[in-house]
């Protein structure tokens, strides 16, 4: 049912757990649904420099949380928010077709984590602007 | 493959003991006639259907000639259910069953409703009991069929049949029961109970898969849903599968000996061990279903803050065959109708856990299955966004 | 016992082959996931079925998402039958089939019958052909299905079956064949022959009882008679008999090979021998059915001044397995409803004969066979007071 | 689905043939049900002296044939006319239900076979009286 890639991930996932500090997250999902991924960011020169996840749900939704946040570790943040979910799926050699949505977790996950980001950047020059 | 293979999905499918397998053999390739051939080689088949009958028949109390082979205990249900409306729809068109039961008999139901039937659904309790006086409160005087499980796939949960039989013969009405998980497992007689019908399926019992049996009570009619050429007096057509009902037989034997000599006792203490020390060892880890009147095999939980498919597979990975109502292992967004009906939020309900042990399970199957979860529930809770650790 | 056993009813079943039952074994106690689990054993259980499903698709040129499995050929027939009619009935209610179906599919006609559809019964010839000409005149405006089987399995006559597919595609009739008995021993190519339903049982081609399978062009929609798991597709719900299927994939497999490597010739060949014997040597005995077209394993005869049941257990006495459509073998008082719409007396008729060759069939038990049915003739007909001794 | 005695006296019928000369001849059944019985007897001082049948029919009428011919052998014809085919069955140790009209045939081919008997030997008293 699963490719080797998403088993080898969700047996092992690269950048799992809470980071302390981050610069952004995001959560998106839903556990009526039974799937829910939180994404944690660092941001240095407007590039992801360290990120992480936690993901309550299936493999395939800790297999694809693991596979984005290898794909876009170190990119700018434009270039993640052009990592679409089927950048995932195809980086996990397929998913199948009932599991897609979970692709989809991540997309939407690293999109909510940079927004978040972006927001309290903004919050922050909004807030240093008067001060200076 | 890892060193140790432990398979707790018995509720899913039992292997064919090696007994039975052995009864079976010779009807593949030497005893190979079609029972209804004329000739010694017919004849022989033949009698091997008919010992065959006898034994499942024993198995339930019932007499051979109240007991149908079918394809399959789904096909057991429908024909039950479908058959036995079809020959009363003239007397009503209101028929009852329960929010648990098997998708083979749930969608019977539906597809009774799409036919115009007027359907009642009982609920459950959180232990997925079913209340015989909400089965009074439904009934209805153009009520025609009641079908409730023996004891539920999911939870184990058994049902207060005979309470349920007395209530449908004293208002007339016909009840079903489906036996699949119960048969085999849990000792009952139809004559005392008092149901009508009774779906039975071989490969629940260590018999093949592909046979099941419905125990029709003598003078319960049914229409069937294969027509043909009459096998199983009229009420199934086709070539009977010999060697897949003479397997019925032997496992029909084999459970006889099983219910009587303390082996579903073991098996029970085996489950009561692994309810114990999951529920102990591993914290928001609940039992679901009744905490006693339930199925000796069937050990079922939840699991907070973990979903159920991420959890199978890691078990999967350690060697281990278990199985969950979660969605994701079903493919559906929502998990399972069972366990909602029996009121448990959906993310708790995608946390759910079924082991089911079998005849060979050992004790050190049971603590190997409860470190290796253990394990995995402590791996999966550090990636859980839900789970707020402790301490 | 006899010495020596010769088989002659492979219509009526075959043994399962021992490379077939080879394949299956593993799965009864050792692979005996089911393949709806997610673990491991699942995983090769459902593995092993489709694989099957390839090889039961490669033998009558379908892709293998065209394939259902079911739990027979009778079961696969009314699945077609009732399930395609169910979907369709809004565009009208009108079906036809033939006067020499098995009771599978005309029983199947019984019941929609029953359920108000407009049935209408093609006659045959006295070869048991059908004629295009009579499908072509009783095609109406409201006809939504056509029924025909492949080789008739009493008297073997090969139907016109392209050219009645394309009468159908050109009205837009949907065309169903039963082809459990053509399956395996005539080629044929599901795409060409351009059939929308395709019935075939395992047990006829050296495969297991109690499997069938049904081809479902793409795009051809049926109601399921069986509910409930979704499985096959959600056309045929109930855990799968895996060992079945497997052995199923195997007997296709098997099938193949025999169909392109000269086997089905050289059993003609012995079926031409068997023929030309016994009505060479036999007084008052005649081929039934389609002298050439004709399926190339089946000899069918009718004896003058005997009865069936009487050759058969005489034969039987003997060690040779054979078949009659006598109404004494079967329990009712009318004979075959094969023969008689043929256009063949009752008395003649009860006096039909059927051998039916198979793989290991050799020129010895074909000898052996007419020896014995010479034998056997001359003694029945001295107690017969319709045979008039001669000379 | 057969008792051993039918099908050892299916297999090996007793008085089987035609007779030549019979002093009655009983013929019953139809080619069209798939079963004739003929019954020929040789009566001496009315009783069944001598007694044989041909039979059209599955094994349970070749079976009842022949036993309802050894039955009725040296029988007066009251006496065999008294056999019923439940004792037909019940000599033969049973029959399956749905061949239970074969043993009927038998006892109805002795009832004929005597009948034409007696039909006869009226007629040849009835033409012998005037002659006295
Ligand atoms: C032509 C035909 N159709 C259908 C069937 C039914 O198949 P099954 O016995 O597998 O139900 C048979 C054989 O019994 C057959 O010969
Ligand atoms: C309670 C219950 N009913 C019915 C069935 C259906 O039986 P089968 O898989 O033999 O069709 C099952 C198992 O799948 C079951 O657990």
């Amino acid at each position: 049912m699963y490719t080797e890639k998403v088993m080898e991930l969700f047996m092992n996932p690269k950048n799992a757990g809470r980071m302390e500090d981050p610069d952004g997250v995001g959560e998106v999902g839903n556990p009526r649904c039974g799937d829910i991924m939180k994404i944690y960011i660092k941001v240095k020169d407007d590039r992801i420099a360290d990120i992480s996840f936690e993901t309550f749900g299936c493999a395939s939704a800790i297999a694809s949380s693991s596979m984005v946040t290898e794909m876009v570790k170190g990119l700018t943040l434009d270039e993640a928010l052009a990592i679409s979910n089927k950048d995932v799926v195809n980086a996990l050699g397929g998913l199948p077709p009932q599991k897609v949505h979970c692709s989809l977790l991540a997309e939407e996950g690293i999109q909510a984590a940079i927004e978040d980001y972006r927001a309290k950047q903004k919050a922050k020059s909004g807030a240093a602007a008067p001060k200076s | 493959m890892t060193e140790r293979q432990v398979y707790m999905d018995h509720s899913a499918t039992t292997a064919v003991d090696r007994g039975v397998l052995e009864a079976m053999l010779p009807f593949f390739s030497e005893e190979y006639g079609n029972p209804n051939s004329l000739h010694a080689w017919g004849r022989r088949a033949r009698k091997a259907v008919n010992e065959a009958r006898e034994k499942v028949a024993a198995l339930i109390g019932a007499d051979a000639s109240e007991v149908i082979f079918t394809g399959g205990g789904s096909e057991a249900d429908n024909l039950a259910i479908k058959g036995s409306t079809s020959m009363r729809k003239d007397k009503g068109r209101h028929v009852i069953t329960t929010a648990i039961e098997h998708h083979a008999v749930m969608d019977a139901f539906g597809w009774l409703d799409k036919q115009g039937f007027d359907v009642t659904v009982l609920p459950v309790d959180d232990k997925a009991l079913v209340s015989v006086t909400e089965l009074e409160k439904a009934i209805r005087p153009d009520t025609i069929l009641f079908s409730m499980m023996f004891a539920n796939n999911e939870v184990g949960t058994i049902q207060p049949v005979a309470e349920a039989a007395k209530i449908c013969r004293d208002r007339g009405i016909l009840f079903h029961v489906d036996g699949v998980q119960a048969a085999g497992h849990v000792p009952f007689n139809v004559q005392d109970l008092g149901v009508d019908m009774l779906t039975m399926s071989a490969h629940k019992m260590y018999g093949p898969k592909g046979v099941g049996g419905l125990y029709l009570r003598k003078g319960v009619r049914v229409e069937p849903i294969v027509h043909g050429g009459g096998q199983e007096r009229g009420l199934r057509s086709g070539t009977e599968n010999t060697a897949g009902i003479v397997g019925f037989g032997a496992a029909a034997e084999l459970a006889v000996r099983r219910l009587a000599d303390g082996s579903i006792d073991e098996e029970a203490r085996l489950r009561d061990l692994l309810i114990k020390r999951v529920t102990s060892s591993i914290e928001e880890a609940f039992l679901t279903g009744h905490p006693t009147q339930r199925l000796p095999f069937l050990a079922s939980f939840c699991i907070g803050s973990l979903e159920g498919e991420s959890m199978l597979l890691r078990l999967d990975a350690a060697g281990i065959g278990a199985s969950s109502g979660s969605a994701c292992t079903s493919g559906s967004l929502e998990p399972s109708h069972v366990l909602l009906a029996m009121g448990l939020a959906h993310e708790v309900a995608h946390g759910s856990l079924r082991f089911s042990l079998g005849k060979d399970t050992t004790e050190e199957d049971i603590v190997y299955v409860a470190e290796n979860l253990e394990r995995i529930v402590a791996d999966l809770r550090a990636l859980s966004p839900l789970w707020k650790t402790r301490g």
